[in-house]
């Protein structure tokens, strides 16, 4: 795995290089980069299995992070490879030209966090969502217990009690911070 | 096995026509396709999905996944929810087999707050996992025959199923969701008399895999309408990410218990079965291979189980308990293949992002698509179960 | 292609933009060659109200009451978890034939629909027009948490919160899941109500019919089929 | 194809003979496992109310809701979990986080009904058909636990080494060990309303959870500005309440104070607490006594921007802190820390100023603007019993007094003590340790009229007591002192058999046939103080209100019925240290009030 990873390294500049476990490691890759990489760990260094693709939000640092899990069914070892992009305007190259069933994954991220796979297959239909007219659904700044209050009609007669507020107000409720 | 060659092949020379690029030009208003929805209200769907297939004749000359119609969103409600309050909600996502989802979320989070679960959870939380694969595969084993309407063989499975839901309901006190993994180790000892009840009850599911391999393996009927039919290549198993018993019946040994074992699986002694016909059939003899061999394992499990009274690590304070920043990858065998659970903390007591891999993901949409093209349309329902699609697993 | 635009643009029945294409209105030639109009939605459908079915004879009634009881026709259709505990309650250990319950593949042949716990927006659309697909007199029955108050999903963004919001509920089983036992306690309890002939849901529903119409449509953004279909 | 295949599903045939398979009765023939997740029983005498259930549940499922006839007290918020079945996935985690082990789930499984608003109740309360069914899931008991239920080991000195010094004998917890401790909180808040300061304890245990003391600082600083005191000798009234002891021990509520106390330095208070720069306005208050009550009340006084001036009899302040209690328990330099917190908030005491004697209490009220007076206790009280009067026989308050001053005091070789609450203990241990200075060895032997179940003293001071090697013999009634030819001979006593009769009064029995008898060269009487206002000059004393036990009567602002003059502090509550602070802080709430002319004696 070491060796790898020096190599990538040296070629694809990662950093951030995380050894999780030992047969498991991270790395971040450019955005222009990936695919290329991707690309090399597949046909040259045989991480031909592809696990997942997904994205986490970093509201705060305004990033998407995407990340591609390869793994080696030879070697036994998996390689996570984040990319960050922005999270203005959300696209990154698409990957289904490597897997065919990367496009499900585009699919997804395109609908749950509205990143965009330009050339992807069918990457604008929808794909769980029907009719959905809101911000993407995985979005961090999303509030779904908001959403789902106000489109749903809970039932009422709903209501607790903080003990400590309740035996303040009901043991000495004159008393004032 | 014996193979049979005489497939019938239909005359592909007139329709439909195809463009340069192979791709089958399909005009609706020629009258001379079908659409056809299968789905979700369809009694030979798995679950609550859609096929939306375009036929030519009896054959599919297009197919298109649909799902959602079970999307609850649990990757954005584990996001609010606290790791111990993930444990309940996770295993929701797959209702046939809740266990995987308990054991790899209950993974990720020990892995990266690095908890050492004792002993005899480890034992405990590896016989609930072959419980639950069990289960499944009395399901689903004679459930590939009645699809095509030899419906007797899973009504002695559902039968033999009842038998394990009992032992669960004992172990674990649920009968379909059994929250007995939780981050840490498991809740419960083995009750008293639950051994001697289970190897009584796995002598019965001896018996009855007798009773399906001359009902169903050594039918007909089922022969003609399975051998060489719904073909999974071996050269898509890379390309879709095919996992499991698929990528077992193609000639890929992929096992996630042998090739990185977790849980106290390299002190069992089992190998996984392997084939090359890579149809229906396969597949089914695949699974039927996993039942026997799941059967053993649990003997083997019994057998070899500790009887610690410590089941579950000392953890901090589940109320508040926060995990170390990082990201992790965690992933079981389930009966339908390789599944993990992919957990990014952010340091608070919240995961930042929980994403699920199950293998229905790639298998019921990118490959079926794939398989349906050229099937007939009396195999599309025998094609979808063989690859044991969940749809609540896939949309989440 | 021109001609089929302007029509497109000439009158557009609905919100165009979640228009399945098949729904569209276009333009077919017939065998005689000539071409003609389509519009799916007020050609193939047909949006008549549902009616109110008062009891004519209070006799008649109560037998037909039995009889509805006896043989109670489920739909298969598993719209969530609980059609997990479905088969079980068909196999040989709890033999729901016995209490007159059988499924059904098609809603024009059943007259109980399970709602087998949470319902997605996309489901309920489906599970609508399945009601009402179905012939009076029909049933639901809610199972789990879900159906009730929102159960495990109350904060998801995809799934309803109340069934009875949308479709009339008979009968709710509480549970998450309800194991087998408790869904023939709620078909024993079903066939109580319609014994006792209080189970009008049917005619409930066409009596509200604007109220839950307008509940539905509230949710389910994309409207692209008549306001009733049966 | 072969033969075969045509022939061997017929086998099936044979299983047309097998006996039915069919459950006869599902409703009756099936009941749930004996570890079966049904629905919810509660144990309502057993529930506090604590809202952990709520706290974890993650459906929302659970509600706390009054219920009728169960009263909100100490310990129990009367309020109970309400169960909306329109929620719960019976994943049964608030079983296993029951603080009180009430909640549990029954096997019973089957609940159907037309009304969906059913499905909603409050277990134990709502009667349900399966409350008495005895199978389903409990709290796996000693098998795993949601919190630790046992304390962090708190480090004390080795009875050994304690033995002859005064050095502080509890060593303070360390990070790992307050975060660990502050771990196990559940966060439910009961304890706040027994504080009698109502310290907002959750929220600094949280602090020191996520390591953030400043914070927790000034949450303690909000209700009481003597951290460093109670974080050492608190009667810690929260621990008894405390959800977790339910079932383990509860949280060091006290230690964990101590520990944030201990982490801020002197230098850093003003900081820490943002009170660099405080207005000032130009109105006085003059404050008797600079013991806790006092020094709270002058601590929320200076922070409001009054001037305040204490008038302390005694050459240091500090009041019963400094002189009742001994330097083993509470260290001066830590009592220092916080009154010079306090005087450096512009905070004036005159030291060695007796009111009633060097200054009198009318001109306080003619110079200032209010008067708090929290002159505490510190008359020892006498048993009465015959010998008494002998030279031999000392006050406890007196002595603790005169070893906090430096001075030497009597010690024979042979001492018994009378009392049995903490101020007893706390002669007892200063006696044996100068006993073991002195004479190399220990004899003191310490009785009360309670027996040890019910004795007021805090349980790990008598067994600390013990360990260093002092006699602790509770349960005796003193009857007589023998003196013999003018010499202190022993005490006799007799069993007690009870202390208090059935309406809660003190009224002990004896069995007079059990006798027993204590020699000794010395007694020290420790049985309570009493309040010493001869200070309250006779034309102030007639505007004020008494009670028939001889205190004063207060209202709610501790404010008397001369209404430029508010009480506080032992003379009012008794002698517990968290009441004076609670008092002071309360009575300067007042005095602001009263002195923006919105507060009268009684408020219709």
């Amino acid at each position: 795995m070491d060796k790898i990873i020096k190599d990538l390294t040296s070629r694809f500049k990662v950093t951030d290089y995380i050894q999780q476990r030992p047969n498991m490691a991270y790395v971040t890759v450019q955005k222009e980069l990936a695919i290329s990489l991707i690309t090399h760990m597949r046909d040259i260094e045989g991480f031909t299995h592809f696990v997942l693709l997904t994205a986490v939000d970093w509201i705060e640092d305004n990033l998407f992070q995407l990340t591609y899990i390869l793994n080696s069914p030879d070697k036994k070892v998996d390689l996570g490879i984040r990319v960050m992009i922005d999270r203005e305007n959300p696209t990154m190259d698409s990957a289904h030209h490597l897997w065919q069933q990367v496009a499900t994954y585009q699919r997804e991220l395109k609908e749950m966090f509205g990143i965009d796979f330009p050339g992807s297959p069918r990457v604008d239909e929808s794909f769980i969502l029907e009719g959905w007219d809101d911000i993407p659904p995985y979005r961090r700044d999303f509030d779904t217990l908001k959403y789902a209050e106000e489109t749903y009609f809970p039932r009422d007669g709903r209501g607790s009690n903080d003990p400590a507020e309740y035996m303040k107000k009901k043991l000495y409720p004159d008393e004032e911070k | 096995m014996k193979r049979n060659k005489l497939i019938w092949q239909p005359d592909r020379s007139k329709y439909p026509e195809h463009d340069s690029n192979g791709k089958p030009i399909v005009d609706l208003k020629s009258q001379k396709f079908t659409k056809l929805w299968q789905g979700p209200n369809h009694p030979g769907v798995t679950g609550n999905m859609s096929l939306e297939l375009t036929l030519s004749g009896d054959e599919v000359v297009e197919a298109k996944t649909h799902v959602g119609y079970l999307h609850r969103g649990f990757e954005k409600l584990m996001e609010r929810r606290t790791y111990m309050q993930c444990f309940p909600t996770s295993i929701r996502m797959c209702v046939a087999e809740p266990d995987s989802n308990e054991y790899v979320l209950s993974a990720a989070v020990e892995e990266l707050s690095g908890i050492e679960v004792p002993e005899t959870a480890q034992w405990l939380r590896m016989l609930a996992l072959e419980m639950a694969r069990l289960q499944v595969l009395l399901r689903v084993v004679p459930g590939i025959a009645s699809t095509l309407s030899l419906g007797l063989g899973s009504q002695w499975g559902m039968y033999m199923r009842e038998h394990i839901l009992d032992r669960f309901e004992e172990l674990t006190g649920g009968r379909i969701y059994h929250m007995y993994i939780l981050p840490g180790g498991v809740r419960g000892q083995l009750p008293d008399g639950f051994k001697k009840r289970m190897l009584e009850n796995l002598d019965m599911i001896d018996g009855f895999i007798k009773r399906i391999e001359d009902l169903i393996f050594s039918n007909n009927v089922f022969k003609k309408r399975t051998v060489g039919v719904g073909i999974l290549k071996p050269e898509w198993v890379d390309q879709f990410g095919v996992v499991g018993p698929p990528a077992r019946g193609a000639g890929f040994k992929r096992d996630v218990r042998k090739d990185y074992p977790y849980l106290k699986y390299n002190e069992i002694d089992f190998d996984p079965f392997m084939a090359t016909d890579s149809d229906i059939y396969t597949r089914a003899i695949v699974r039927k291979q996993d039942l026997i061999m799941t059967v053993d394992i649990i003997r083997q499990i019994l057998d070899k189980i500790p009887n610690d009274k410590e089941i579950r690590a000392k953890t901090p304070n589940v109320l508040h308990l926060e995990i170390p920043k990082g990201e992790v990858y965690a992933r079981s065998e389930s009966s339908r293949g390789e599944y993990g659970m992919y957990i990014v903390s952010d340091g608070s007591k919240y995961p930042r992002r929980v994403n699920l891999r199950g293998p229905s993901y790639t298998h019921a949409v990118a490959l079926l698509e794939k398989m349906l093209i050229n099937a007939n349309i009396s195999d599309v329902h025998a094609i979808m179960v063989s690859l044991q699609t969940c749809p609540p697993e896939i949309e989440r | 292609m021109s001609e089929e635009q302007n029509i497109n643009q000439n009158n557009e029945p609905k919100e165009d933009k979640f228009l399945a294409e098949e729904n569209k209105i276009r333009l077919v030639t017939g065998p005689d060659g000539k071409q003609f109009q389509v519009n799916p939605l007020d050609d193939y459908f047909c949006d008549k109200r549902p009616q109110v079915v008062a009891p004519k004879n209070k006799i008649i009634e109560k037998f037909l009451n039995w009889a509805r009881a006896e043989s109670l026709w489920v739909l298969g259709f598993g719209t969530g978890c609980g059609s997990i505990e479905i088969p079980p309650l068909l196999s040989p250990r709890f033999d729901a034939f016995r209490y007159g319950v059988q499924m059904r593949p098609t809603p024009r042949q059943s007259s109980v629909l399970i709602i087998s716990g949470y319902l997605a927006v996309k489901t309920l659309k489906r599970a609508i027009r399945t009601y009402e697909q179905m012939q009076s007199p029909k049933y639901v029955m809610a199972l789990g948490s879900c159906t009730i108050n929102g159960g495990m999903y109350y904060d998801s963004y995809n799934t309803i919160n109340r069934v009875d919001q949308y479709l009339p509920v008979d009968v709710y089983v509480a549970g998450c899941m309800p194991r087998p036992e408790a869904l023939l306690a709620g078909f024993v309890k079903l066939k109580e109500r319609i014994k006792a002939g209080n189970a009008e849901g049917a005619n409930e529903y066409a009596e509200k019919f604007d109220w839950y119409k307008a509940n539905q449509k509230k949710i389910i953004k994309n409207w692209n089929m008549p306001d009733y279909n049966w | 194809m072969s033969l075969k295949d045509l022939l061997t599903p017929f086998t099936a045939w044979k299983n047309v003979f097998e006996d039915s398979y069919v459950v006869k009765d599902p409703f009756n023939d099936r009941p749930g496992a004996d570890r079966y997740r049904g629905f919810h029983k509660n144990d309502i005498s057993e529930c506090i109310g604590c809202g952990t259930c709520e706290e974890i549940c993650e459906n929302k499922a659970i509600d706390l809701v009054p219920v009728e006839g169960i009263d909100t007290k100490d310990g129990d918020s009367g309020l109970r979990p309400r169960v909306d079945y329109g929620r719960c996935c019976w994943c049964a985690l608030c079983v296993d986080v029951c603080t009180t082990n009430s909640l549990s789930l029954s096997n019973e499984y089957t609940w159907v009904s037309e009304d969906p608003e059913d499905f909603r109740f409050i277990p134990g309360v709502d009667k349900k058909p399966w409350d008495d069914n005895e199978k389903g899931w409990k709290k796996p008991e000693g098998e795993y636990n949601f919190y630790e239920p046992e304390r962090v080991h708190m480090e004390h000195l080795e009875p050994e080494a304690r033995d002859n010094s005064f050095i502080e004998m509890v060593k303070g917890f360390s990070k790992e060990q307050a975060q660990k401790e502050a771990d196990r909180c559940v966060e439910c808040g009961i304890c706040v309303a027994t504080c009698p300061a109502h310290m907002g304890i959750p929220e600094y245990i949280k602090a020191v959870r996520q390591d953030d003391i400043e914070q927790g600082f000034k949450i303690l600083y909000e209700t009481n500005p003597l951290p460093e005191i109670c974080g050492r000798i608190c009667t810690h009234k929260c621990e008894t309440v405390c959800s977790v002891g339910h079932n383990g021990d509860p949280l060091s509520i006290r230690w964990l104070k101590r520990y944030i106390a201990d982490q801020v330095d002197s230098e850093d208070y003003k900081k820490v607490l943002g009170t660099e720069n405080i207005e000032k306005n130009d109105r006085k208050v003059a404050i008797i006594g600079a013991g806790p009550a006092g020094l709270s009340a002058a601590h929320y006084l200076a922070l409001a921007g009054y001037n305040c001036t204490i008038f302390e009899k005694l050459p240091e302040a500090g009041g019963m802190m400094r002189y009742g209690i001994p330097e083993y328990r509470l260290p001066y330099d830590q009592l220092d820390k916080d009154i010079n917190y306090i005087k450096s908030l512009g905070v004036e005491i005159k030291y060695n100023t007796s009111v009633g004697k060097d200054i009198l209490l009318n001109d306080l009220k003619r110079e200032y603007d209010a008067v708090f007076a929290g002159t505490g206790l510190h008359l020892g009280r006498s048993t009465r019993i015959p010998g008494t009067d002998h030279e031999q026989v000392y006050m406890a308050a007196d002595l603790l007094r005169e070893i906090s001053l430096g001075n030497e005091i009597p010690l024979a070789e042979k001492i018994v003590v009378i009392g049995g609450g903490n101020v007893a203990m706390d002669i007892t241990r200063s006696i044996a340790r100068l006993q073991n200075k002195k004479y190399g060895k220990v004899d003191v032997t310490a009785t009360s009229l309670e027996s040890e179940d019910i004795m007021p003293a805090d349980r790990e001071e008598v067994v600390e007591a013990r360990e260093e090697k002092a006699i602790v013999d509770p349960g005796w009634g003193p009857e007589k002192i023998e003196i013999e030819e003018g010499k202190l001979k022993g005490l006799h006593v007799k069993k007690c058999l009870s202390v208090f009769d059935e309406a809660g009064r003190f009224s002990p029995t004896f069995d007079e046939e059990n006798h027993k008898f204590f020699p000794a060269d010395m007694i020290v009487e420790s049985i309570g103080q009493g309040a010493d206002l001869s200070y309250i000059s006779d034309d102030i004393r007639d505007n004020i209100e008494f009670n028939e036990r001889g205190r004063m009567v207060v209202n709610e602002y501790f404010q008397s019925k001369a209404e430029w003059l508010f009480v506080g502090g032992d003379i009012i509550q008794g002698p517990d240290v968290i009441h004076g602070i609670a008092n002071g802080h309360q009575a300067a709430r007042g005095i602001d009030k009263y002195l923006n002319g919105d507060l009268k004696y009684k408020s219709e």
